[in-house]
């Protein structure tokens, strides 16, 4: 198709040939085109099938308001063709059956639709029960619009952003623009956010104003204040500010789509209007377009809608098109306008100037045509007198709604303005501003000014003192024209079956009547029960009609309420939203070596550890050469904690359950922390620096909330501690085993034999020139020295380490084999031996409870009164199976007797005592030596295996290996 | 042909003066338990009160998921029943309640996920309820766009899955409820609020309305994120529960390529696809208690960010509507039912927290019974409110609080 | 929503930034006198007002404080309480 | 054999020139270092946790604390910031100062914490990518602390200076976030042509600063 040429306003480069597929075949395209706009000078005129009755539809919108044009591009479905830039290379497919134009297998659908009332669903294919299964399989393949396959893999390049500004303006239209300038030159950054490619609005494609539109977008452009994001939908607004929206990328930018999240004090809804759809006889047939559709093909992309056109409208932006239009070329068969009276005279004239027919009161009633509009039927309002005109291309639109889903969005409810015809805020949210077209204006100079207006708003909210200039421009605006007399019409004067309320979900007026018959009398439910808005248009379409047809029907009482707005207000990728999504974990200092090492690493929380070193699950080979030999492991993920001042002993009552008073320098205490439920969340060490100074170290999983916890339970006592984070600081390396002394004195000087260093003491020293603090813990159940080390020389000590333990054969070990021989020992892991409700004494510890420092009031100190002899609990027991060479029970099958009466925490095969060992919560009355625990495994079949519970450790119980 | 237009359930017009039984809540538990008095228990003088329409709160922001495989043998034989009774009701109430049976696997990303799931599969195995362990690959067969390679922060390490779940029209279940028990006599009034609950001499006696006081011997409070607020401003009586925004979302409509709910606690997402073909996906809550129903975008980016490694497919797929629902938690995520204790002729369904949909039918059957007896049917008695003042929280969740201040 | 919360060291945030830490409740009583009741009425019971409620949160990503805010639990927003003396202290 | 003290971070460079100091391997400069921003790692440089009801008693380095939350003060080489009521932290980002900090109430959190600069062009563009917190709110004057998350990882940061997207930022956090935080960073600067800086180019920007 030829494009119209030499045309200010035109969007396109001519000279910029675009090649691109469609349906397999290669078509041309212009820079600047769309992928509808190519699609439609190539004349492809039904651009996809609807959803439910597999309807043609066409091109009807420009802005992607319905899904009429959603296609599968580059293998990504439900793309607006509308909305999308074409590129070269661009595969583009039709979605929903569409295999060539003009036919379609499940065409035969239309006919049917009688048979599909609302809520057809509900009331057939339950009986018989059997034929339920079918049906709604059947139903699946025939629902949903796009394909993707389970394998896809999304292309390119996303990320993100987070600026701030003191305005952000939503549309970069007349009045956005002149919100932006006013605002940013009473001193204010601004944001603008424009969804088109560039910004003008409704001024940019109409031939008066164009110029004007490049004047704004010039000193936006200019202003150093002002910084514009076009092609960046918003899609959504939250309180306090936040807008969020996302940018198309260009060639030049690093991205294809980024996700924005303005910060600003105040925003400015400036997104204008959207049309309301007319409601008639195949209201969405190929053929029958929007206003704005039409004229902005011609005008920005060159390309007539048509041949012959009828236009049927409720506004002077549509005589202006039309006049406009037959100026272009179209053949204008005539022109309907629903409204009696309130058209712009000079409008009316320049129609009788071209000799073109004007029914004032009269309206389209019908279109025909199946796949191509062949005819259209006009009527007056009143319904007395018809007439049919022969056209290809119908120009429909009953009047404007307003873009108000970012101020609905701000949590305002919204009422029905009888002048206007437009849903309007009931007061506008905190710091929201609306100009221009939303309004009800269109008066191109009462836009400007509203825009400026709202500018100033904006800088008043954000406490410039701009009350001068506010009055000012309030007069100017009030001197110009006001808002416009909407058209109230709800729908032409038929008795139609197909006049469609909503294209994405096939509902038309008659389903909404149904709907209504049922008790169904609210907007809100009708959308619920018809489906009408629930589609991929976001409810574009539907969102005015529906609850301004329900407030038209004799039924409704109540006010007349749109439907909720929800955001994405419009469709966002899953990829655009996720945007950089930078993964932040935690390395030890110790990491690559690990890693190196053979290391299978894992994420713990918010660490990556290693798991074990090597393929065999149970690392027996780590475990045994622990047992017999020296291991070393990476331990550095332990919180680690100083806590000092001058009621740091009393922060740590509190906390502790132990009394912190005995703790003395030089020694470690181990003891827990309890919730207020007396159950334990954590388990360490604490040992004593000095006076009202202690150092202390919690598990991995409560190091990060750890300060937080102490501090929230001294939040009501003023005590003058501090508590610091050393977590990070330092690297912690164990080195356990029979050879581990062995290792050690070949490094240091320090004496650290039995007798000078023994079990459960702290020492500071150093191992080379590296210095050290040294616990001796027995954890794993052997001779074993816990290394803190300054975590930027942990990697160092390591490496000293494993020097020295080269010659004994030394070995890593990981959380597997650290976990075996803990359970050897009987000692407990928080959370494996433990779940939300097990207490201090449920687990076994409550010998770690001082009962005599009621006045640190304890938490968990009251529960653990209450439970103390409370029967029925779960509590901590070893066993040992019945049949010594069975195999360890799976971890977490449950004790089943009669019913669940606890479960397996953790098992294990013991290779130092050659047989499988295990804990269990079991109910109080199976807790005792001996009892008989039955274990039911998943897919056991009914075979249960069977356990004895028996005293712990279960390996070395009177400690000598660990004391050595 | 099919179609009788007729309405769904009756206008009952004025608030009567008095009724034998109020409850308090449009919501499914209110409707269910309205049916099951009227249809079973004979007692039909019951109205349902409700601030708004039915199904308004989370009755209809729910994401549809039902499955039976809760932690615990208190909670495993009551949600087993309500997973057996949703082609009962389907018959009873002849109304599609749209039971899709395409089952549920959940994923485990660590070895500790698997133990804590092997409890769950085996306990519910026990009590008869149709679960099994999968590994990685079996759920790549089930869920053929699950990303089961390393790529993943939190590769999968296996899962649980549970065929007899599913997902159910949740509007078509407030709208059969409603419909069946309007039919039975129950009156519906929507608009409105419930203003106070009358006491006397440790008994119930009326309810008042913002449409006028209703005298009546019984009372249930089910209404849903309100009935901590209801029950401690107009009673005194204190709740240990949080009310909490629960947030979800839909797709675009796709054709069928997600055959199961599959959901991950690790990376806090569900995902299933609907009849419509919408990938419906949720499951973080907003850790702070309010009533808003608001939508945060913080929190759709982090549910983008999960489906990207769980489901990567899903990336080139769009998120269209976003809403949000109340869920009322209590601190074990385990239900209170209870009642007809301190004050006669009150009873309670709440504190459902995320699990309330499911639940809905199995709780209306039996706070049924309890209301119209009195008496607690034992399937309830591990509900009691005072096992929270007896250090017996339920144990549903298997992980230790990993931290919550307010509990 | 994007909740902001005024930390009282850092300024408004984004209310993802801090935990929420419960209905502030006041000191806990003296171990001795706690029942079983009145314990589990301090530890796990709240009002759930809709309205106004006295809160504790703790700037988790941030500064580390403990504080209080006055919220509207129906708006999200945090009140202004100075000139308001109604809003009744949680026993 | 060999102890000597790791950064937790490698960045992606290759060196010009580096010094060994106090068993770190510092990292003077990079080379093509010239034009656009530099990330440059200072994690070697010293740090101290200071904590007390009354800490305005301190003159850390003889210098006095700031009086208000989220101040900074740079003196020197030495860079005291704000914490909160009873908290500060001292950062000392050049050699030629002795230490000054043996009470009690210090705690020296150098292995503790990732220290990164980004300094030069467009790095505020950067940082808008990776987090929502105001480097340009015009109520604050340079130098000032916020505390808050970068890519969701709480950060102490400060803004030494600032002229639009210009400027000079000091980043800490968690050691442990070392190799994902450069990394995220980096990512987030490829467009603005974000590269690895020695230690010479922050004592550079410092410079100017001063100047």
């Amino acid at each position: 198709m030829d494009r119209l040429k030499d045309l200010p306003t035109l969007r396109i480069r001519t000279e910029d040939k675009v090649s691109f597929k469609y349906q397999g075949r290669a078509l041309e395209a212009l820079g600047g085109d769309t992928v509808a706009t190519a699609l439609f000078a190539n004349g492809v005129r039904i651009f996809g099938r609807s959803l439910k009755y597999h309807r043609p539809r066409g091109l009807y919108s420009l802005d992607g308001e319905c899904s009429n044009t959603m296609m599968r591009i580059d293998s990504v479905p439900n793309v607006r063709a509308e909305t999308t830039s074409v590129k070269d290379g661009m595969n583009v497919e039709a979605q929903n059956g569409l295999r060539r134009q003009g036919f379609d297998p499940l065409g035969f659908m239309d006919a049917l639709s009688w048979a599909m009332p609302a809520g057809f669903y509900y009331k057939v294919f339950h009986k018989p029960a059997r034929i339920w299964p079918v049906a709604a399989r059947q139903i699946r393949k025939a629902a949903g619009l796009g394909v993707i396959s389970p394998d896809f893999e999304m292309a390119g390049r996303y990320d993100e952003i987070y600026p701030h500004a003191d305005v952000c303006v939503l549309g970069g239209g007349p009045a956005g623009l002149n919100a932006a300038l006013s605002a940013a030159e009473s001193g204010l950054s601004v944001i603008l956010l424009e969804s088109r490619p560039w910004l003008g609005g409704f001024f940019d494609y109409r031939s008066k104003l164009h110029a004007r539109a490049a004047e704004l977008a010039l000193e936006v452009a200019n202003n150093p204040g002002i910084r514009v994001f076009t092609n960046a939908p918003v899609v959504g607004t939250y309180s306090d500010g936040l807008v969020t929206a996302f940018q198309r990328g260009s060639k030049a930018d690093c991205f294809d789509e980024r996700y924005i999240e303005v910060r600003a004090t105040s925003t400015v809804v400036a997104t204008g209007c959207i049309e309301r759809p007319l409601l008639f006889e195949n209201n969405e047939k190929p053929g029958v377009m929007q206003v704005g559709c039409a004229h902005r093909l011609a005008r920005s992309w060159g390309i007539l809608p048509g041949k012959k056109a009828v236009f049927s409208v409720g506004h002077d932006l549509g005589l202006e098109a039309a006049i406009d239009l037959a100026d272009l070329g179209l053949e204008v068969r005539c022109v309907a306008d629903v409204r009696e009276d309130g058209q712009d005279p000079r409008l009316v004239g320049e129609l009788q100037k071209r000799s073109i027919p004007f029914y004032r009161g009269w309206v389209a009633t019908q279109a025909k045509g199946w796949n191509r509009l062949r005819s259209v039927t006009l009527g007056s309002v009143g319904g007395a007198h018809e007439r049919r005109f022969d056209c290809d291309t119908l120009i429909a639109s009953a009047g404007f709604t307003p873009v108000w889903g970012p101020i609905a969005l701000g949590q305002t409810k919204m009422r029905f303005d009888l002048h206007t015809g437009f849903f309007l805020p009931e007061r506008m949210p905190q710091n929201m501003y609306a100009a221009g077209r939303l309004l009800g204006l269109c008066d191109p100079a009462s836009i400007e000014a509203s825009g400026r207006l709202a500018g100033l708003e904006a800088a008043a909210g954000r406490g410039l003192d701009v009350a001068a200039r506010m009055s000012a421009a309030r007069e100017e605006l009030e001197a110009l024209p006001g808002t416009v007399r909407g058209s109230k019409l709800a729908m032409a004067p038929v008795k139609g079956k197909k006049a469609f309320i909503c294209f994405d979900e096939d509902t038309t007026v008659k389903n909404i009547d149904q709907a209504l018959s049922m008790g169904f009398d609210m907007p809100e439910l009708i959308k619920r029960f018809t489906s009408a808005g629930t589609g991929p248009g976001q409810g574009g379409i539907p969102g005015h009609n529906l609850p301004l047809y329900v407030a038209s029907s004799m039924r409704y009482q109540g006010e007349v309420r749109p439907t909720s707005m929800r955001a994405p207000l419009v469709p966002v990728l899953v990829a655009t939203y996720a945007g950089a999504n930078h993964d932040m974990a935690k390395r030890t200092g110790l990491h690559e070596s690990q890693q190196a090492a053979g290391g299978v690493m894992e994420r713990v929380g918010v660490w990556i550890r290693a798991r074990r070193f090597s393929q065999e699950k149970s690392a027996r080979a780590e475990v045994e050469n622990v047992r017999n030999n020296v291991g070393i492991l990476d331990g550095s993920t332990l919180g680690k904690f100083r806590i000092h001042g001058p009621d740091a002993l009393k922060a740590l009552q509190r906390v502790y359950v132990s009394d912190m008073a005995r703790v003395v320098e030089g020694r470690m205490r181990y003891s827990a922390m309890c919730n207020e439920d007396g159950c334990v969340i954590d388990d360490g060490v604490i040992t004593k620096l000095g006076e009202n100074d202690f150092f202390f170290t919690t598990s991995t999983a409560r190091a990060g909330v750890t300060a937080e916890w102490i501090r929230y339970h001294t939040r009501y006592d003023d005590w003058d501690y501090s508590i610091v984070n050393l977590t990070d600081a330092y690297g912690v390396i164990n080195l356990a085993g029979p050879n581990s002394r062995k290792v050690l004195e070949k490094i240091t000087d320090a004496d650290v034999s039995n007798e000078s260093f023994p079990f459960s003491c702290v020492r500071d020293f150093h191992i080379r020139s590296i210095p050290v603090r040294a616990m001796r813990l027995g954890f794993v159940g052997e001779l074993s020295y816990e290394f803190h080390v300054p975590a930027s020389f942990a990697q160092s000590l390591w490496e000293v380490l494993e020097e020295a333990g080269k010659e004994l054969g030394m070995k890593n070990f990981g959380l597997e084999a650290q976990n075996t021989m803990r359970l050897e020992k009987g000692h407990v892991i928080l959370g494996s031996e433990s779940e939300q409700r097990t207490t201090l004494h449920d687990i076994g510890l409550g010998g770690l409870w001082s009962r005599d420092k009621a006045r640190w009031k304890t938490v968990g100190a009251v529960a653990l009164t209450h439970t103390e002899h409370q029967r029925g609990r779960l509590k901590l027991v070893g066993f040992k199976m019945e049949a010594p060479a069975s195999k360890p029970p799976l971890d977490g099958s449950p004790i089943a007797d009669g019913r669940v009466k606890g479960y397996v925490c953790t098992a294990r095969y013991s290779t130092a005592l050659s047989q499988p060992v295990g804990m269990a919560l079991v109910e109080d009355e199976l807790a005792g030596e001996g009892c008989r625990l039955p274990i039911f495994e998943d897919d056991c079949g009914g075979r249960l295996l069977y356990a004895k519970v028996v005293p712990m450790p279960f390996y070395d119980p009177e400690g000598k290996r660990m004391k050595s | 042909m099919f179609w009788r237009s007729k309405r769904l359930w009756r206008e009952p017009g004025s608030l009567k003066s008095s009724y034998d039984a109020v409850i308090i809540g449009g919501g499914l538990h209110g409707l269910a338990t309205a049916y099951f008095l009227a249809r079973h228990h004979g007692m039909t003088d019951i109205a349902v009160i409700e601030k708004n329409y039915i199904g308004f709160g989370g009755a209809g922001r729910n994401t549809a998921i039902v499955r039976a495989n809760q932690r615990t043998q208190e909670n495993l034989p009551l949600y087993k029943e309500a997973l057996e009774l949703w082609p009962v009701l389907t018959r009873e109430l002849d109304f599609n309640l749209m039971f899709y049976n395409c089952g549920n696997l959940n994923l485990a990303h660590s070895d500790a996920a698997i133990k804590a799931m092997r409890l769950q599969v085996a306990s519910a195995q026990y009590s008869g309820i149709d679960i099994k362990l999968v590994d990685p690959r079996e759920c790549k067969e089930l869920i053929p766009a699950l990303d089961i390679s390393d790529r993943p922060r939190y590769p999968v390490f296996g899962g649980m899955f549970h065929p007899p779940g599913g997902i159910v029209r949740h509007d078509a279940v407030v709208w059969g409820l409603a419909r069946g028990a309007s039919k039975c006599g129950v009156d519906i009034h929507q608009n409105t609020e419930v203003t106070g609950i009358a006491v006397s001499g440790g008994r119930v006696v009326g309810v008042d309305t913002g449409r006028g006081r209703i005298h009546t011997s019984r009372v249930l409070n089910s209404a849903g994120g309100y009935s901590a607020a209801i029950s401690s401003g107009m009673l005194g009586i204190r709740l240990p529960i949080s009310v909490l925004t629960i947030q979800a979302m839909v797709t675009q409509p796709l054709k069928p390529f997600l055959d199961h709910v599959v959901s991950s606690g690790m990376y806090h997402c569900y995902a299933n696809q609907t009849l419509k073909g919408e990938v419906a996906t949720g499951a973080h809550m907003d850790p702070w208690p309010n009533y808003t129903t608001q939508c945060t975008g913080h929190y759709i980016k982090h549910q983008a960010e999960a489906l990207s490694e769980l489901l990567p497919c899903l990336r080139g797929v769009k998120f269209m509507r976003h809403w949000a629902g109340l869920a009322d938690m209590t601190p074990d995520m385990a239900p209170i039912m209870d009642g007809n204790d301190h004050i006669r002729g009150y009873y309670m369904n709440c504190g459902w927290g995320y699990f309330g949909f499911k639940s809905s039918t199995v709780a209306g059957k039996y706070m049924a019974r309890f209301i119209s007896t009195g008496e607690c049917p034992d399937i309830l008695k591990p509900f009691a409110l005072n096992r929270f003042e007896q250090h017996r929280l339920m144990g549903e969740t298997a992980a230790l609080v990993s931290y919550s201040a307010d509990n | 929503m994007a909740l902001l919360i005024n930390c009282p060291v850092c300024g408004k945030r984004n209310g993802y930034e801090f935990r929420y830490g419960g209905e502030d409740k006041g000191p806990r009583p003296d171990d001795e006198s706690l029942s079983q009741a009145s314990w589990c009425d301090y530890v796990h019971n709240n009002n759930c007002v809709a309205g106004i409620q006295k809160e504790w949160w703790f700037h988790k990503d941030g500064c580390g404080a403990w504080f209080t805010i006055y919220r509207d639990t129906r708006t999200n927003l945090e009140a202004d309480t100075s000139a308001d003396t109604s809003i009744p202290e949680v026993k | 054999m060999n102890c000597e003290r790791r950064s937790p971070v490698t960045l992606p460079g290759r060196p010009a020139r580096s010094e060994k100091r106090d068993g770190w391997n510092v990292v003077l400069e990079y080379e093509g270092e010239s034009g656009g921003p530099l990330l440059i790692d200072l994690s070697h440089g010293r740090k101290w946790d200071l904590q007390d009801v009354d800490i305005a008693r301190f003159k850390p380095f003889g210098m006095s604390i700031p009086d208000d939350p989220g101040q900074s003060r740079l003196e020197n080489g030495i860079l005291i910031n704000r914490m909160g009521r009873t908290q500060a932290s001292i950062w000392r980002l050049s050699e030629q100062v002795p230490d000054d900090t043996a009470d009690p109430a210090f705690t020296e959190t150098t292995e503790g914490q990732l220290l990164l600069a980004l300094a030069g062009p467009n790095i505020f563009s950067i940082t808008e990518k990776l987090t929502s917190l105001e480097f340009d709110d015009s109520s604050k004057v340079t130098p000032f602390l916020l505390f808050g998350p970068f890519s969701h990882v709480p950060c102490q940061t400060v803004v030494l200076s600032r002229s639009k997207r210009d400027g000079v930022l000091l980043l800490a956090c968690s050691r442990g976030y070392g190799r994902d935080m450069t990394h995220a960073i980096l990512e987030a600067g490829r467009e603005f042509r974000l590269k690895p800086g020695g230690e010479n180019g922050f004592a550079a920007a410092m410079k100017e600063i001063a100047g």
